[in-house]
């Protein structure tokens, strides 16, 4: 059992997923430290993607507890879940493919002005939006595409600009899910270093396969496999424990 | 004649897509034209010309067609009209814009009842003669005990409200009725409960594709074998023909105009025939027919366009033509000549194509059509 | 600029004095709708080769390989497979060629079950796996036959969409970057099916951006970028031209 | 004996099963349907029409070549087959790439422009066919009179659902057809001739339609409009059973026949409702329909 | 949260160049469009008022219906239901309790809103083709109980020669030129009321749920009261433009709630090009002018209009305004 202390932003207790008598997610109970990056592996079907859900109630737990902040959010809906400043990216990029690439971006700025029912009002209320939009924008290494169509872009740029939407909302905390699959590798040191940079007070719950970067990143790791945990610890633990070794690693790490 | 031409136009709107398309249609627009032939219309100083459209079977497209014809076409006569609801809605706008309608599709006797109008001759037929023949002459035949298979909208309550009250009025009884969604495709279900009423006539009120396919299931399901008679409240010759005797035999109906009725009828139709590839005229046809040919007298003598004294004339003066014989038009618009109840012919009996009715009863116009003070027809009240 | 295009004509040079290539694509364009993608893609593959196709994001290593099995609608110049030029073809007669396509988003059918798309590609020449031997290579699949395509993990899904392709005794595979996503374990197992494959003689054309890994399989990398091949790098000589490599992929 | 609300039960015997032939078209049709949206993702509003055109072939065949209906059961499907062949190959080849609403589009065109012309030659009031002499007559069951021909309606439908449906689910032609429907690029990128399975599947989705015509020409009114009257209530069939589940269009095909049948005895007046709130509840509690998958 | 700072302090004019271009061009199309219903009346042939406010009452309808598809990616097949049910209760309100025109069509448009937002809850709860055929099944019971209580609704006959009561109990409406500039204004307040929408904060985020729905859940967006605030404002429209209709044209009858009724909306809207401004408006047009001048062609009518629907999709798919939007390079 993970105790609830203030420390920790994020506690699960018992977290179970069934899928019609094939349990994906098994009493896994998660602690994440406030403003640590923390990361979850293992191997390909470990649970790792549905825990994501489980987490922003895109699923339904069978059973366990979730709480964030200290509050229970078992029974949220998923907008609300945002809303309370848990934040997700998708494994599949998820952009918004026919707005522009400013405007993607500009979506999440939207939001923090409070519900925008105002369908009365012109959109040039928004203009004010723009400038922190293209920030962004650029931050991300987008600068070149800000007025291109979001469903044009390569793979790995609609990457950048999910991770640069998500960031527009200022989470609290965010959970990405492989934020550097696709990506090149110049691509993957900027993002790191985004996600880095971005990290300074907020706390980050991410997959990743790229074990480079998680070790670069990560201040705690947690493996899973086969829907349990299998290990916790930083990256010089995790990585020399035998089993984590046999069901992730393998004999020669990449990268 | 030295006399400039008057400029005449009819316009004869009806279903042409529809349902209706055949009993009405093309072939209205035939008789209409042959009744201007007939009449010799140019020689009488008369300058006609005939317009038609389709009203598919809606009040709006039907009421918006009337205006635009009224509006900016010049029309001044409007003739056929099927459809309760959009006769309905045509009487209405003629009114207004004073012209003539001269309808012969339509069944609703509203039309010479609360919504009559100075403006219309309800020319053929009518849901109360219906009523009348069918219901009445039934029940005379023995066919005491009857059974309604109504077609769930205002029209088939209305034919089924005013067949019953004549059969109790002639000493028969409904034993029930069954309201069955309109349209429909299988009424075999209906069917059964008719036949467990055990009811010696079971009567159709419903129209067009709901008659059809129950008088076709009707006969999958050996009623008319086991003893019990369909009577159609509202069915034309067409039905007969898409049903096939084999089918439709035994069904009773009532029409006021068939075309193998007397010499005058057959020769007549013999030429609409050859103008419609072989299709014999309905009585909606035949109506339009009549209808349009005294239209064109009243015009002739009148020599002008102007509503108002054509329909004086026209009520005024005996209608005369071979199809309905002689005839008069009420004050209320109704026009008045006998209707018939037939019997449809074995397919052994029938000695050709279109020979399909044997005439049971005929009913004097004054027996068919409902008493002028009984309709409640603002014009008449007096 | 001008030196690693001289290079790559020199390398195709050689091929194609040697032995009739695989595979040899020259001068292609590609085009989604207006937008004019490709600019002159040439490279070719020898029987038995494993070459990959490095390059950064959006430089046409996808379109390329769309480009050969056909997918991609608009395209021109010369893509001759064993000699049959196939550029007018449509897919299903290229891939009866004996080509089989590992595509980047992997292409499983949520409306087939596991064992249905496994099944699903027809055998286009003898000497494909057999199905045990794909699970041996693939243990997790056996395990899900029954499931729908689509709800297996990202990584499963991946090894299914090249399990399916193993059967069907293609002779060329083309493989978009078939490690995205993967374990380092899976990955490692998929490098030595892929050093296996080649054992039994199949030809492969890999699109990687884990140039570690292509090290490990490859015979010859070609570099990728602004739709055109920029460069040819031996494997051999790879260690020697990393520097070179980091400049293309602007590492 | 019992009566449940004043019906006593053989006549609900009856009705049961009249509901049951009802549902045989429903199934057919529904059928037809669903293997069109299910494997092209077209919602094919010319159905009605086809269904239609199924009829008047079987017309035609008796009147003009004199074939009769057991000729026609097996010529009108392929004749409209073939029909539907050429409107794939002409008309939806065009369209897959595109959202639904265009295929729906044009099917809506084509069913309009299919029912015109019919109408042009035939008129509206419909054609005479006759139950064949082998079928004519029926069975007194003790509880109500069986006509024979309803009997063959049944079995016959009975017997094509079940064959289409071993066929889509249970074969490899099956599966290749459910791939090209999901991934066709991909699918063809395998060898599969894509385009060819598309148009014979079109073709015999509308052969389906076809069947359903020639059943119900005997019994039902031979008119243009035979089909608009019947499709929106197919759709609603398809939806409840779930878009393109095939079992699901054959078991709710059947189902909702008996169901509606049952309302015409207890309240005809809703009958014609009934099928347009079952369906809502359905979407309600199962939004994918009873056997959809979720994707 | 420092970055919230930038609120306000950015310069207002960054507006992305396109749309401050667009919006000009806007401006300019709908200040000829009123231009041009001002002096449509008296250009002949065309210029019969009875016909332009049947054009015009369809053109909302079917803006109205094109701000669910065509900015809220909900294809709804059941739209006849609000504008068949607004026009019964501006006719029997107007009919029967002799109300005035406004008070009428508020009357109307109040009860497609109602219907909108009862439907609306129902429907938006599912996705894609069913919630297109939850919409046709709602729609289908209004359908049938419209026929069922001809006390209400005049059964097949509809309500029939509706009174033009007067504006505000002042302004004559009684001829149809008079009406026709009453069916004007209804129509360009509407239109411009849908602008906005489409141009607005929340029509920004409606076209993110249209795009990916669950992206736009996992930035907090509640989408479900996007849909349906966007469902009962585009049934309120069609509300208003079957409410108005029923007055102008002096009917409301089963057509108006009659399943083809939603297709036609759909043809028109397709036709015209949707997702675009102005493409419903002309869509409605052509269709409307269509089935008024082909009435004469009989039984081919639906020929034609067969032909011109199969003709639409294979070659002008994005409909006219569309095809026009796109020569120009410029949204409309
Ligand atoms: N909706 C579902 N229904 C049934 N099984 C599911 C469903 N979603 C996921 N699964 C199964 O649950 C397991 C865990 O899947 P998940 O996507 O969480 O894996 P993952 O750890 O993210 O893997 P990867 O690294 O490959 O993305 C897999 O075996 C998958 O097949
Ligand atoms: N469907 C499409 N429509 C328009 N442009 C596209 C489409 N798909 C890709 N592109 C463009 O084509 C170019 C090449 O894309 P491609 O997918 O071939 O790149 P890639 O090398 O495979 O990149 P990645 O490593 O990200 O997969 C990119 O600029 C991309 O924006
Ligand atoms: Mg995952
Ligand atoms: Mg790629």
């Amino acid at each position: 059992m993970v105790e609830a202390s203030d420390d920790n932003i994020l506690v699960t207790e018992g977290l179970t997923k069934d899928f019609k008598g094939f349990t994906a997610v098994s009493e896994v109970d998660l602690a994440v430290r406030r403003g640590s990056i923390h990361a979850l592996i293992g191997p390909n079907g470990a649970g790792k993607t549905t825990c994501f859900n489980l987490l922003t109630k895109f699923l339904t737990p069978t059973r366990g507890r979730i709480s964030y902040n200290g509050r229970d959010i078992t029974a949220s809906k998923p907008a609300d879940i945002a809303r309370l400043g848990l934040v997700r990216s998708f494994q599949i990029s998820a952009v918004f493919p026919h707005l522009t690439v400013t405007e993607n971006v500009r979506i999440a700025l939207q939001r923090k002005r409070g519900d925008s029912f105002d369908f009365w009002v012109s959109e040039r209320v928004l203009s004010s939006l723009n400038a922190e939009a293209l920030r962004l924008v650029e931050a991300v290494g987008l600068a070149d595409f800000a007025e291109a169509t979001a469903g044009e872009l390569a793979y790995g740029r609609k990457r950048a600009l999910e991770i640069a939407t998500t960031l527009a909302l200022d989470p609290e905390m965010l959970l990405l899910d492989e934020p550097m699959a696709g990506m090149g590798r110049e691509d993957v040191d900027r993002i790191a270093a985004l996600i880095r940079k971005v990290s300074a007070n907020r706390t980050i719950l991410m997959v990743e396969h790229n074990l480079s970067v998680v070790a670069e990143l990560s201040d705690r790791i947690t493996v899973l496999a086969r829907g349990r945990v299998l290990a916790e610890g930083d990256y010089a633990t995790v990585s020399k424990d035998p089993r984590v070794i046999e069901a992730y690693i393998g004999g020669v790490g990449h990268g | 004649q030295a006399q400039q031409p008057v400029p005449i136009k009819i316009g004869v709107l009806n279903d042409r897509s529809g349902l209706y398309a055949d009993l009405t249609g093309e072939g209205s627009v035939v008789a209409a034209r042959l009744a201007v032939e007939d009449f010799g219309a140019a020689a009488k100083g008369l300058q006609v010309q005939i317009v038609s459209a389709d009203h598919q079977n809606k009040p709006d497209v039907g009421a918006n067609i009337a205006r635009q014809w009224y509006d900016n076409d010049a029309v001044d006569v409007i003739a056929d009209v099927p459809t309760s609801s959009v006769a309905l809605a045509v009487n209405q706008i003629t009114r207004e814009k004073n012209r003539i309608l001269l309808n012969s599709g339509a069944a609703t006797s509203d039309l010479t009842g609360p919504q009559c109008s100075p403006n219309t001759v309800h020319w053929t037929y009518d849901t109360y003669a219906l009523a009348q023949s069918t219901g009445g002459a039934m029940v005379r035949a023995g066919g005491d005990t009857w059974f309604f298979m109504t077609a769930d909208y205002a029209f088939g309550h209305a034919l089924e409200r005013d067949t019953a009250a004549v059969v109790q009025k002639a000493g028969g009884r409904v034993l029930g009725a069954v309201r069955t969604p309109f349209p429909g495709t299988d009424f075999s279900s209906f069917l059964l409960q008719a036949q467990a009423s055990k009811a010696k006539v079971i009567g159709l009120a419903n129209a067009g594709g709901d008659t059809i396919n129950s008088i076709k299931q009707a006969a999958e399901f050996g009623i008319t074998q086991a003893g019990q008679k369909l009577a159609g409240l509202l069915i034309f010759i067409t039905d007969v023909h898409a049903l096939g005797l084999q089918t439709a035999q035994g069904l009773v109906l009532t029409e006021s105009f068939y075309w193998d009725l007397n010499d005058g009828t057959r020769a007549w139709s013999k030429r609409f025939a050859a103008l419609r590839g072989g299709n014999m005229p309905t009585m909606v046809q035949a109506g339009v027919y009549s209808a349009v040919l005294h239209y064109l007298k009243a015009a002739a003598a009148t020599k002008s366009r102007e509503a108002a004294g054509n329909m004086a004339w026209m009520k005024a003066n005996a209608t005369e033509d071979p199809l309905f014989g002689t005839g008069s038009i009420r004050p209320d618009g109704r026009k008045m000549h006998p209707v018939f109840l037939f019997e449809v012919k074995k397919p052994a009996d029938s000695k050709g194509p279109w020979d399909y009715y044997k005439q049971i009863s005929t009913l004097s116009a004054e027996q068919a059509f409902r008493p002028v003070g009984e309709g409640n027809c603002p014009l008449v009240r007096a | 600029m001008v030196d690693t295009a001289a290079d790559t004509t020199a390398a195709r040079g050689a091929a194609s004095t040697a032995a009739q290539p695989m595979l040899a694509v020259n001068d292609l364009h590609g085009w989604y709708g207006e937008s004019h993608v490709l600019h002159g893609v040439s490279f070719d593959v020898a029987e038995g080769e494993v070459v990959t196709l490095l390059g950064r994001n959006g430089a046409g290593k996808t379109t390329t390989m769309k480009s050969i099995i056909g997918i991609l609608q608009k395209r021109q110049g010369s893509i001759r497979f064993q000699g049959e030029e196939t550029i007018g073809y449509p897919s299903r007669a290229i891939a009866r060629l004996g080509i089989g396509y590992v595509p980047e988003e992997r292409g499983i059918y949520s409306t087939l079950s596991v064992e249905e798309n496994l099944l699903l590609p027809p055998l286009v020449r003898p000497g494909g796996l057999s199905l045990d031997q794909i699970y041996e290579l693939f243990p997790n699949i056996r395990e899900r036959l029954t499931s729908q395509g689509t709800k297996l993990s990202g990584g499963e899904q991946q090894m299914l969409a090249i399990a399916r392709i193993l059967r069907t005794g293609a002779k060329l595979l083309l493989l978009d970057e078939p490690t995205e996503g993967l374990a380092p374990v899976i990955v490692e197992q998929i490098g030595r099916t892929i050093a296996r494959l080649k054992r039994d003689g199949f030809t492969i054309v890999l699109v990687e951006q884990n140039f570690r890994f292509a090290q490990t399989v490859a015979d010859r990398h070609y570099v990728v970028d602004q739709g055109r091949v920029v460069d040819m790098i031996p494997n051999a000589d790879m260690d020697r031209n990393i520097a070179k490599l980091h400049a293309h992929l602007g590492v | 004996m019992f009566e449940l609300l004043g019906v006593p039960p053989q006549a609900l015997f009856g009705q049961l099963l009249l509901g049951l032939i009802n549902g045989s078209f429903y199934a057919i049709l529904s059928l037809g349907l669903a293997v069109i949206f299910g494997l092209l993702n077209i919602i094919n509003f010319t159905h009605g029409a086809q269904y239609m055109m199924g009829a008047f072939v079987a017309w035609m065949l008796l009147n003009w070549l004199g074939l009769g209906y057991w000729w026609a059961l097996v010529l009108a499907p392929i004749i409209a087959g073939v029909t539907g062949v050429v409107i794939e190959r002409l008309f939806l080849a065009r369209l897959y790439h595109l959202d639904h609403l265009y295929g729906l589009l044009l099917t809506f065109g084509l069913g309009l422009i299919i029912e015109g012309l019919f109408r042009n030659q035939f008129g509206s009031s419909g054609l005479p066919y006759q139950i064949p002499a082998e079928l004519r007559g029926g069975q007194n069951l003790g509880f109500m009179f069986m006509p024979n021909y309803r009997g063959w309606v049944v079995v016959a439908s009975v017997v094509v659902c079940l064959a289409t449906w071993f066929i889509i689910e249970k074969t490899k032609l099956g599966s290749y057809l459910r791939a090209a429907t999901e991934n066709p690029a991909l699918t063809e990128a395998f060898g599969i001739n894509v385009p060819l399975l598309i148009t014979l599947t079109y073709g015999f989705g509308v052969g389906l339609a076809a069947f359903a015509g020639v059943l119900a020409a005997p019994i039902y009114s031979v008119n243009p409009t035979m089909g608009a009257n019947i499709i929106i209530v197919v759709f609603a069939v398809v939806v409840i059973g779930g878009m393109g589940s095939i079992l699901g269009a054959i078991v709710t095909g059947f189902g909702l026949g008996i169901i509606e049948g049952l309302t015409k005895v207890f309240y005809p007046e809703a009958s014609a409702t009934v099928i347009f709130i079952i369906m809502a509840i359905v979407l309600l509690v199962k939004p994918a329909g009873l056997f959809g998958r979720t994707a | 949260m420092a970055d919230t700072a930038a609120y306000g302090t950015a310069p207002a004019g960054l507006a992305l160049p396109e749309t401050k271009g667009a919006s000009a061009l806007h401006r300019a199309i709908f200040i000829a469009l009123a231009v041009a219903l001002a002096v449509l009346p008296f250009i002949p042939v065309i210029g019969y008022p009875f016909f332009l406010m049947k054009v015009l009452c369809f053109a909302l309808f079917a803006c109205a219906f094109n701000l669910m598809l065509g900015y809220g990616g909900l294809l709804s097949f059941g739209h006849a239901a609000y504008f068949g049910l607004a026009s019964y209760v501006s006719a029997y309100t107007a009919k029967h309790w002799g109300l005035t025109p406004e008070l009428s069509i508020l009357l109307g448009t109040a009860s497609g809103a109602a219907l909108g937002f009862v439907f609306g809850s129902l429907a938006i709860r599912r996705q894609g083709i069913y919630f297109a055929m939850i919409t046709l099944a709602l729609a289908q019971m209004v359908f049938f109980f419209s026929l069922q209580t001809p006390r209400f609704t005049g059964g097949e006959d509809g309500i029939q020669a509706v009174p033009r009561n007067n504006l505000f109990g002042l302004i004559p409406v009684g001829s149809d030129l008079a009406m026709y500039y009453l069916v004007a204004t209804v129509f360009i307040v509407g239109v411009l009321l849908i602008y906005r929408v489409i141009h607005s904060p929340f029509g920004q985020v409606l076209k993110a749920i249209r795009d990916n729905e669950p992206r736009a859940i996992s930035l907090g967006y509640r989408v479900n009261q996007y849909k349906l605030t966007v469902f009962v404002l585009s049934a309120s429209l069609a509300g208003l433009a079957g409410a108005t209709k029923a007055i102008a044209v002096q009917l409301a009858s089963l057509t108006d709630v009659a399943w083809q009724m939603s297709g036609e909306v759909v043809l028109m809207t397709l036709v015209g090009g949707m997702g675009t401004v102005f493409g419903p408006i002309v869509g409605a047009a052509v269709i409307i002018s269509m089935q008024n001048f082909l009435s004469g062609l009989g039984a081919w009518v639906t020929v034609v209009q067969g032909l011109i629907f199969v003709v639409c999709v294979l070659l002008f798919r994005e409909g006219i305004v569309g095809v026009i939007s796109k020569a120009l390079r410029r949204p409309l």
